[in-house]
């Protein structure tokens, strides 16, 4: 092995056949409105958590639709469950049922 | 003669019953905190423990609370419930009266009519002794008997008896009510086909034994009548710890232990286990359940969820299936603390990833008098944040806006969820912020963080809710308001209500403005809007039946506003409202008398703030 | 895949090759990354076909490396450019073919520019003028080298000594052709098949005996792209194209890698070394790495060239197992012998690509 | 009043404004190029956004057309003389046709997907248009892959042709977003199993229903929506589709096999409306779509008197656009002849 004094660049694409969609399965399963997302980004504009990090839950629940779960774990423990998003989401996505079920996800799937 | 073969299933029955009862109870008080059994011992022949004779004697026996709700209902539960005590004490006197010994077997005076046959009487001489005894006892019989017939009346027509739905019963729960059915005509019979030998029974036993007698052969019909009764009775004791009839001993233990101050917190704890098996599935909390009434789910109400935890199988979707409005709680003849239940569950079932708030860093809000917590519901009804620092201004009470630029949720919808140190977390740095605000008062618009504030934050300041608030100010003269000619309907937030008991403020408040119209559910009864957090599982199109449902109720009478005194039901209600949905801050912000010195004391106070602000922000606590 | 499909798109994308009279531009970085190449193409032309190809030894760059890397202003490109027309009119000739794939692309995108604003070819002119004093005139016909000998490539496979085909299974050889970014990415009509389906090199393999295969990552850039090479932060950028195309071509196990770009032979070739020393993984059968090779080679190859003339033992790749299977002989002693017999040395054996 | 009114193109247009024209007590005469009215509608299984089916519509126009309406099928028009106030229209089988107005319904030509070659239409046997799978439908036929396997996943492209300048389209073609929604569902209606995915830039639900449609393939078929743009599409070794597009809602690019994918193909200006825009002088806007009189206010009306414009040649419209817009265009024509 040899050191050039770089290294091959890592792939920014999802690579959606080879991602894992276990959780992504899991949760449609126990809460259909999952799949009414329109990505408005109404829940994050207004969440308590969002106010002060990244917490990002739309872009959090695409991923995990695009089975890109790496960083879910850690994001998640973000929100505070205040249910905001839950008031002001056009399509009623049960977005609370949706927090608890990833939880329960990671624990259950052992992410 | 004082023994027969036949009295072995009762006796062993009777036996069995009390060690298991005795292994479970002296189990649950071991397993309870030190503090509550501490509370046992101050308990005991202290006044609570007279009281709470008193309480079981009119509820466990009489069933006074069953009779408010509905007669037919109150009787059948009554007639059972008293007619069997009594037919126990009279039985015992009567025996012992008989025998002339201070001591019999258990079963003896159970089985009296048997052993004992040798004194005729007239069917309605009560004025001798055995007469006396005998008309009472089957007296008592009768009063059971008139139970059984509605009890069977109940099957068909549980309508009359104020039930709106039939309760699933467990297969166990039919053997044993199948067995309880059986023991009172057996006893009849028995009874009867004895009197109808040896004319030794009273006014029922008698003169049924003589019928019985004209046309059957009673002498050899009665031996295996007794029998008959005993198995009856013996079945039943059996199956009655593992069966919902579990509710008739564990109820008065029940009784003791509330009265003594004991309740279930944060931790589902033994006592917990107690309120679980005092739960008699009476099934009067599915008919006040909204989401049975206007969601169509039938299958998640405290009588199907406390069956689970009994049971150990509690499912997630079932424990968070609840609006925890608290209705059935209100309602529940037993008084079991059902919402804490729940909440203490769902912390139990739950695995979830612990959170982290460490990107919270509480800073050094202005130090002042009142502080103004709007709550992450009010942030999204912006009209009552105006309307309440409006209000203030106008006090120029020395305030400050603790969450002006976005909340940092309360905790309470975290611990509805069960997780207590998610919540925990919260409330410590919403707790430091008032801390460092000095403030000696907590003003909040949102009923659900006043409920946590006031139960779970122990801050030693007065912590108010808004419509607290404006009353405490009205009374002070702070605030003068200009009535108005409009009408008016109130709708009990949950939390606010049943959740902290706050009936009377807000309906002041009303009528000293506008003409207060009254609802079919007020107060402890009000209906839920429908938007609790307490739910997750419910889905938006559930939601709006029971908003609908409760909108359909508050408009019955065209009012020109709908009053609330929470930004979630606020939210809840206007989605559909034809009539104009305020939250009382705005109502009374409408009202406010201009006056004079209000522009003045605006701009005190805002310079004051302002150069506090600066100055606090540099040096840190 | 229906080929049919491609033709009907193919003929779309016909453009008009000259048939004779070339002047020839050579390429910057060419003559040292596979210097056998340009000589090839020449000898290939004149001694193989007879043309005429002229170039003259003042033609400069066209600045294409500085233009792309936003070092020269285009002003000044087309300046440059224009005094190869020049070169190109004082030698009488009218057909200028480009052996470079970024040239072509920009002489194309000067007289592009140059057909839809005359006035900027007005200024040129000027410009020249003050500088040089020369004139010239806009080609009548422009190519690209591989352009030419795709027009002729099947006179080269008639006179052609081998096929690319695999002399003991008589199967034709699985060629992966790459083109270059610059040749019709920029103007689809002037590349030979169009953008999407280039049939430019696709035709030479069908026409020597090879069979083209197309894989999902076909269009990828080689990773060249001058700010990814050119600045060392960026190189592991240029390394991950490649690695993404190799992946992609790998489950089609093919012989050998054609292309008519400068930099895609060189760095389809030296990043398989690269890859291989980063994380020890090698592509094509037992660890050979998939020899690559231009256009010119390839054909060079057909007509019996000697390999080592070609240049051959400047590929990092090992050569020698396409030439067994082609079956063109070879003198292993000869490889690292240069001009007139003297050693040139033998490199350093890299440790994962196996070299035999 | 024995006025003629000649309608050219029996579309559902064509056929409306013939209908109307006829049952107002003109002579209609309705020039078909192909061997049958109908048009494009005749393509279509089901029709958005309550999936009824298309031939419904169809009979309903057909049934009243018997007996009112003249129609001439394989009407070739070579010429269109004006006079000072009629119309002379010379087929190619030598007939001459003389009208007192004309009411031009020439319609539109779906999108040709060739020529969208990085979606390699016509190159990939897995790549298909939503022509191609209505036709599948109506027909009965089941959704295989060439391989004649069921497909495990299916991607739907929407704006091929439209909103696109390479392909020369700037404009919406309007339909093509709810109509890929509605085979999303039917596909997955079909097969249970099978995973359907739009890829979309918006996703544009302008008619009554349509929004409606696309919540229901969510939440009752569970179709999925990326929103991004398809860049290329390559094929496997397997032969399955390769797509690469942006996940623009998750800012990367994103690539995923399919094993059929579906295009919907654009309106553009059919031949006809070339043809006949250009005989009558009709000016045609940058979209090549025949350009009315007024856009808001005299959208039947053009310079020309005696013409009318009705339906797609003046730009996309759904069948009920087009039927409304026929009707209205009669009623026109009806003001110009009394």
């Amino acid at each position: 092995m040899i050191d050039f004094g770089y290294t091959i660049n890592t792939d920014r694409q999802i690579d959606y056949d080879a991602n894992d969609h276990r959780m992504s399965h899991f949760i449609l399963s126990r809460e259909p409105s999952y799949n009414l997302c329109i990505g408005c980004g109404s829940c994050t504009a207004t969440c308590s958590a969002g106010n002060f990090t990244d917490f990002n839950f739309r872009k959090l629940h695409l991923m995990i639709k695009r089975g890109e779960i790496s960083e879910v774990k850690t994001k998640i423990q973000k929100c505070m469950f205040c249910g905001k998003c839950l008031l002001v989401c056009p399509r009623g996505v049960n977005t609370r049922n949706l927090i608890l079920t990833i939880n329960c996800a990671i624990d259950e799937l052992k992410l | 003669m004082t023994f027969d073969l036949f009295v072995l299933p009762f006796f062993l029955g009777l036996i069995f019953l009390l060690v298991v009862l005795g292994i479970k109870y002296s189990r649950w008080i071991n397993a309870l905190p030190k503090a509550d059994i501490l509370k046992i011992r101050n308990g005991i022949f202290s006044r609570k423990f007279f009281l709470s004779i008193r309480e079981i004697f009119f509820e466990s026996l009489l069933h006074r609370k069953m009779f408010k709700q509905n007669a037919l209902s109150g009787w059948m539960h009554m007639s059972f419930a008293f007619g069997w005590f009594m037919l126990i004490v009279i039985g015992n006197i009567e025996s012992r009266v008989y025998s002339g010994r201070h001591v019999n077997p258990p079963y003896y005076p159970i089985f009296l009519k048997f052993f004992v046959h040798d004194r005729k009487v007239l069917p309605f001489e009560i004025y001798t002794v055995p007469g006396f005894f005998r008309f009472s006892m089957d007296l008592m019989l009768l009063l059971i008997l008139s139970g059984l017939v509605l009890a069977f009346i109940k099957r068909q027509h549980s309508k009359w008896f104020g039930y709106q739905r039939k309760t699933k019963q467990t297969e166990f729960d039919r053997f044993a009510l199948t067995a309880l059915w059986f023991i009172f005509p057996l006893r009849l019979l028995a009874e009867s086909f004895t009197a109808g030998y040896y004319l030794g029974g009273g006014f029922l036993t008698n003169s049924l034994g003589w019928v019985f007698s004209c046309f059957l052969p009673v002498e050899y019909l009665a031996y295996p009548a007794w029998w008959a009764y005993s198995i009856a009775l013996g079945a039943f004791f059996v199956t009655l710890p593992y069966s919902r009839y579990m509710h008739i001993p564990t109820e008065v233990l029940l009784i003791f232990l509330r009265n003594f101050g004991i309740k279930t917190e944060k931790n589902f704890n033994s006592f917990s286990e107690i309120e679980v098996n005092s739960c008699p599935r009476c099934g009067i909390c599915i008919d006040t359940c909204q989401l049975n009434t206007s969601a169509c789910i039938h299958d998640t109400q405290s009588i199907y969820f406390l069956r689970s935890v009994r049971q150990n199988e509690v499912k997630q979707d079932v424990a968070f299936d609840c609006l925890l409005c608290g209705r059935c709680q209100e309602i529940c003849p037993v008084g079991i603390n059902l919402n804490a239940i729940r909440i203490a569950k769902r912390k139990d079932i739950q695995t979830l990833t612990p959170n982290s708030y460490s990107y919270l860093t509480p800073n050094q809000p202005p130090i002042v008098d009142v502080v103004y917590f709007a709550g992450c519901m009010t942030h999204l009804t912006p009209s009552i944040k105006k309307a309440m620092t409006e209000i203030l201004d106008v006090t120029g009470v020395k305030y400050s806006f603790l969450d002006a630029d976005g909340t940092v949720c309360c905790g309470r919808p975290q611990m509805m969820a069960g997780k207590i140190d998610a919540a925990q977390q919260l409330m410590d740095y919403n707790k430091t912020l008032i801390q460092k605000s000095g403030a000696k008062t907590l003003v909040t618009s949102c009923p659900i963080c006043y409920k946590v504030f006031k139960e779970d934050y122990n801050l030693n300041i007065q912590v108010l809710h808004h419509t607290q608030y404006l009353w405490q100010l009205m009374n002070e003269n702070k605030i003068s308001l200009k009535p108005s000619e409009k009408t008016v309907v109130y709708h009990d937030p949950c939390e606010l209500g049943r959740g902290s008991g706050i009936y009377e403020e807000p309906r002041q408040i009303i009528k000293s403005i506008a003409g207060l119209m009254s609802t079919e559910h007020e107060k402890a009864d009000a209906l839920c809007c429908g938007g609790s957090l307490g739910n997750v599982q419910i889905n938006s199109k559930q939601r709006n039946a029971i908003q609908k449902d409760v909108l359909d109720e508050l408009q019955k009478f065209h009012p020109d506003t709908i009053v609330t005194a929470c930004p979630l039901c606020k939210k809840t209600l206007a989605k559909g409202s034809e009539a104009k949905v305020e939250d009382i801050a705005e109502f009374v912000c409408k009202a406010l008398q201009p006056t004079a010195n209000k522009k003045i004391r605006k701009e005190q106070f805002k310079s004051l703030t302002k150069a506090e602000l600066i100055g606090l922000a540099i040096e840190k606590l | 895949m229906k080929v049919e499909g491609k033709r009907l798109i193919w003929k779309d994308y016909q453009k008009e090759i000259a048939e004779d009279k070339f002047f020839y531009v050579r390429s910057c970085i060419r003559q040292t990354f596979f210097p056998g190449s340009e000589w090839a193409f020449l000898k290939i032309m004149k001694e193989v076909l007879g043309k005429d190809v002229y170039e003259n030894p003042a033609h400069t760059t066209c600045t294409g490396i500085g233009y792309h890397s936003d070092i020269v202003p285009f002003d000044t490109t087309m300046t440059v450019v224009a005094r190869q027309f020049a070169l190109m009119t004082e030698a009488g000739y009218q057909n200028l073919v480009p052996s470079c794939i970024t040239s072509f692309g920009l002489y194309t995108e000067v007289m592009e520019t140059w057909k839809h604003f005359p006035e900027e070819e007005k200024k040129v002119r000027e410009y020249l003028k003050k500088a040089t004093g020369r004139e010239f005139e806009v080609p009548k016909n422009l190519a690209h080298a591989s352009d030419i000998i795709y027009k002729f490539r099947k006179q080269i496979a008639a006179k052609g000594k081998y096929r690319l085909i695999n002399k003991t299974t008589g199967e034709p050889l699985k060629v992966v052709e790459h083109i270059g970014c610059h040749y019709a990415k920029m103007f689809p009509s002037k590349g030979v098949g169009g953008a999407e389906y280039p049939y430019v090199l696709t035709g030479m393999v069908e026409d020597w005996g090879g069979e083209v295969i197309d894989y999902p990552e076909r269009r990828h850039c080689c990773g060249f792209g001058f700010r990814q090479y050119l600045v060392k932060a960026n190189r592991g950028f240029s390394v991950a194209c490649s690695k993404k195309k190799f992946e992609s071509m790998a489950p089609y196990k093919p012989d050998m890698i054609i292309t008519n770009c400068p930099g895609c032979p060189m760095f389809l070739d030296r990043w398989q070394y690269v890859i291989s020393e980063m994380e020890g993984k090698t592509y094509g059968e037992d660890g050979h790495g998939i020899p690559v090779f231009t256009y010119e080679e390839v054909a060079g190859l057909i007509l019996g060239f000697d390999p080592w003339d070609l240049g051959l033992q400047l590929h990092q790749v090992p050569t020698e197992p396409l030439l067994n299977k082609i079956g063109i002989p070879y003198d292993p002693f000869k490889k690292y012998l240069g001009k007139n017999g003297e050693d040139i040395g033998i490199p350093i054996k890299p440790s994962m690509l196996n070299t035999q | 009043m024995n006025k003629k009114v000649v309608i050219i193109g029996g579309g559902i247009a064509g056929m409306e404004a013939s209908i109307t024209l006829a049952e107002l007590g003109y002579h209609a005469t309705l020039l078909e190029k192909s061997h049958s009215t109908g048009g494009h509608v005749q393509d279509w299984y089901q029709l958005f956004p309550n999936r009824r089916p298309a031939k419904e519509v169809l009979t309903f126009s057909e049934l009243r057309m018997e007996g009112k309406v003249k129609t001439i099928n394989d009407a070739d028009i070579i010429e269109i003389e004006k006079n000072i106030n009629d119309f002379r229209i010379l087929l190619r089988n030598g007939k001459l046709v003389v009208a007192d107005a004309i009411v031009v319904a020439t319609g539109f030509d779906l999108f040709d997907a060739h020529r969208k070659e990085e979606y390699g239409y016509g190159i990939y046997e897995n790549v298909i248009t939503s022509a191609d799978l209505e036709k599948r439908f109506s027909e009965g036929k089941k959704i295989l892959t060439h391989g004649g396997a069921v497909p495990k996943r299916i991607g739907i492209i929407h704006c091929v042709g439209s909103r696109d300048e390479k392909s020369g389209n700037n404009y919406c073609s309007k339909v093509c977003c709810v109509t890929g929604v509605k085979q999303a569902i039917e596909i997955r209606e079909m097969l249970p199993e099978t995973e359907v995915f739009c890829f979309y830039m918006d996703l544009r639900m302008f008619g009554r229903h349509f929004e409606e449609l696309y919540k229901e393939s969510q939440e009752k078929w569970g179709v999925n929506f990326i929103r991004g743009r398809l860049s290329e599409a390559n094929e496997n070794a397997d032969g399955s589709i390769l797509l690469k597009v942006e996940d623009t809602l998750a800012g990367k690019p994103l690539k995923m096999k399919v094993d059929l994918l579906i295009l919907l193909a654009g309106f553009v200006p059919s031949g006809g409306t070339k043809a006949i825009g250009k005989m009558l002088g009709l000016p045609f806007g940058d979209d090549g779509f025949i350009t009315p009189k007024d856009e808001h206010t005299s959208t039947n009306l053009t310079d020309i008197q005696g013409v009318f414009v009705t339906g797609s040649c003046t730009g996309p419209k759904s069948i009920q656009d087009s039927i409304a817009d026929a009707r209205a265009a009669a009623t026109q024509v009806a003001n110009y002849l009394k």
